[in-house]
């Protein structure tokens, strides 16, 4: 999930989340960073309004429960 | 004051006047009504809490005013008023005097308290005579059985009315006590304050209430916040990871933790192409 | 989702999940083929066992909780 | 299910769904493919919304379990 | 919450989580790091299993099922 | 709410709440306090188990996972 | 907890939130006070709006497990 939390730290911090740094920020916390992740992570949230994308509710949840007992 | 006040008197006065200066709170019940073993009882009950005080009302409000209490108290006192002399703030004094009330059986002329209510059900009075008795004072009795039992539940005597001797008499028959036997707090004096009993009235509930919203509303600052402590850091790393994974499966980030999620969310929707295809699709494959 | 679908399909035909046949199959179906996406899908697999993931759904199925109403 | 998945690789690419094109996909992850059935699939697809069909997939079906309230 | 996805960031990869680290990762991100969050997020850290925190939030709320490995 | 605060403030810092704390920390916060709003907050607390109905805020009400959208 | 809450008494009495009044309202509950988890706090809660916190159902869920121990 490193690269998930990468993306996050940034967005979270308000920058934005290139391959530079995506890559810088997995750099410093000591991850050898595989560059076709780090591209395919890029790819995937080209055109994704990552507020929306946690708030819509209607994801997550669908698998979740069931553990629940 | 004439050389005539008897000695005891001023006394009393002055014992009474010396309790109220050194005392946090002040209280003035009215003890009419109340039989004299069980005003010796709960004299008992608030030792310790608080000390009761009876006297003639004059002399209470003389005792007042020596101690320097303001005028507006004195007028609590009235019909047959006692001093409660206590350290326990008033709303705790109140709480006690509330919790110490007890119930009692209605005699003749009482008035009901409160609405009084029999219930459905049986009675332990065997049948006889007293089966009319019941149905003249007005309670659904009838006979089931070889029992006394009362048909439903009715309201005998609505708050504020006056109960007569045959009602008082079935009543307790039934072992209904309707009656409430306790000091009847008129109001309590307490650092300058007056208070009166309505506004000692505390609601627990709504504390509690109010407690568990302060809790959930700092929990949410300081997740809001990101501020870690003790009691949030676990949530802020729920949240931090929830919000990873649901950001991973709405963009379709390939990492193995979400990939699971994708796949399985893959699987279901297919399954559910497949079954509103037909049963061609949904028993499927390999053959 | 087509580079999930891409591995699945190729699973529930007991085939070997790997770059070139994921490509293959996206290539036939038309699809611009994002290299890093199929490596990180690749790499992601390793780590995922499909038949655990599929019975996942099939046990605690769809749910989608909440969301209802 | 391989057929479905076809369907739904092509859906999800916002490709077209014909005998071609599942064919294709099929072929291209070395399923023998038995045109019977491709057919058979185009034609239950015929008036289908997928959409639709995932989505009330995603909402109701299966357990539902107690998660809510 | 960036200073709590460089945390798990740093989890996530494996590495121990100081405030050195935290503050590198943050660094790298072009956040200005302020020390006394850094200091509270570590001393709020202490003690708790990530590990743990997150599986107990696996089983409520949102996420995805608790199948791990 | 404040009164409220102050009791839970005590509370959580493991401090005797009584009329004279509550009113300490009141004070200190420039409120002009009521006395009878802390000797009533005092003895109503009296009857309340804090512990006890944080544990069950934090079980059950604080959910609300209505959060549908 | 007592940093938040020291935070929430000053809120809620419309006092302004600083290091100053923070660490005076806990000083005064006998708190031994932590200048770096005042100062963590403070900017923590920049550019917070405590009333939009609160009331953000958002967070509310996250919060359920009560599992954590």
């Amino acid at each position: 999930m490193e690269y998930v939390y990468a993306a996050m730290l940034l967005h979270s911090a308000e920058k934005d989340i290139t391959e530079e740094s995506v890559k810088n920020v997995l750099d410093s916390a000591g991850v050898e960073v595989d560059e076709s992740r780090v591209k395919a992570l890029i790819s995937a949230l080209d055109g994704v309004d990552i507020e929306e994308a946690i708030e819509s509710a209607e994801i997550a949840p669908t698998t979740a429960p069931a553990t629940e007992t | 004051m004439t050389e005539n006040v008897a000695e005891w008197k001023k006394n009393e006065v002055s014992e009474i006047s010396s309790k109220i200066r050194e005392s946090d709170v002040i209280g003035i019940v009215d003890i009419e009504g109340i039989p004299a073993r069980q005003l010796q009882e709960m004299r008992a009950n608030l030792r310790g809490k608080a000390d009761l005080k009876v006297s003639r009302n004059t002399l209470l409000r003389i005792a007042l005013n020596e101690a320097g209490v303001d005028e507006e108290f004195k007028k609590y006192i009235k019909d047959q008023a006692a001093l409660l002399f206590s350290d326990i703030n008033s709303f705790e004094l109140n709480r006690i005097i509330e919790e110490n009330k007890t119930r009692a059986p209605a005699s003749a002329g009482d008035i009901a308290p409160s609405d009084i209510e029999v219930e459905e059900g049986p009675t332990q009075l065997q049948p006889g005579p007293v089966l009319g008795d019941l149905q003249k004072a007005g309670i659904p009795a009838e006979i089931d059985g070889g029992d006394v039992v009362i048909k439903e539940n009715k309201v005998v005597k609505e708050e504020g009315e006056e109960i007569d001797a045959l009602l008082a008499d079935m009543l307790s028959k039934l072992g209904i006590e309707p009656i409430e036997v306790g000091l009847e707090l008129k109001a309590t004096q307490e650092d300058g304050v007056i208070f009166e009993p309505e506004a000692l009235e505390i609601d627990e509930e709504e504390y509690r209430d109010k407690v568990v919203r302060a809790y959930q509303d700092t929990l949410k600052l300081s997740i809001e916040a990101s501020y870690p402590t003790e009691e949030t850091i676990g949530k802020l790393i729920q949240k931090a990871k929830t919000d990873s994974v649901k950001l991973g499966y709405e963009a379709e980030v390939l990492e193995p933790d979400i990939l699971k999620d994708i796949i399985s969310d893959a699987k279901k929707k297919a399954g559910s192409l497949a079954s509103s295809l037909g049963s061609d699709f949904e028993t499927n494959e390999n053959e």
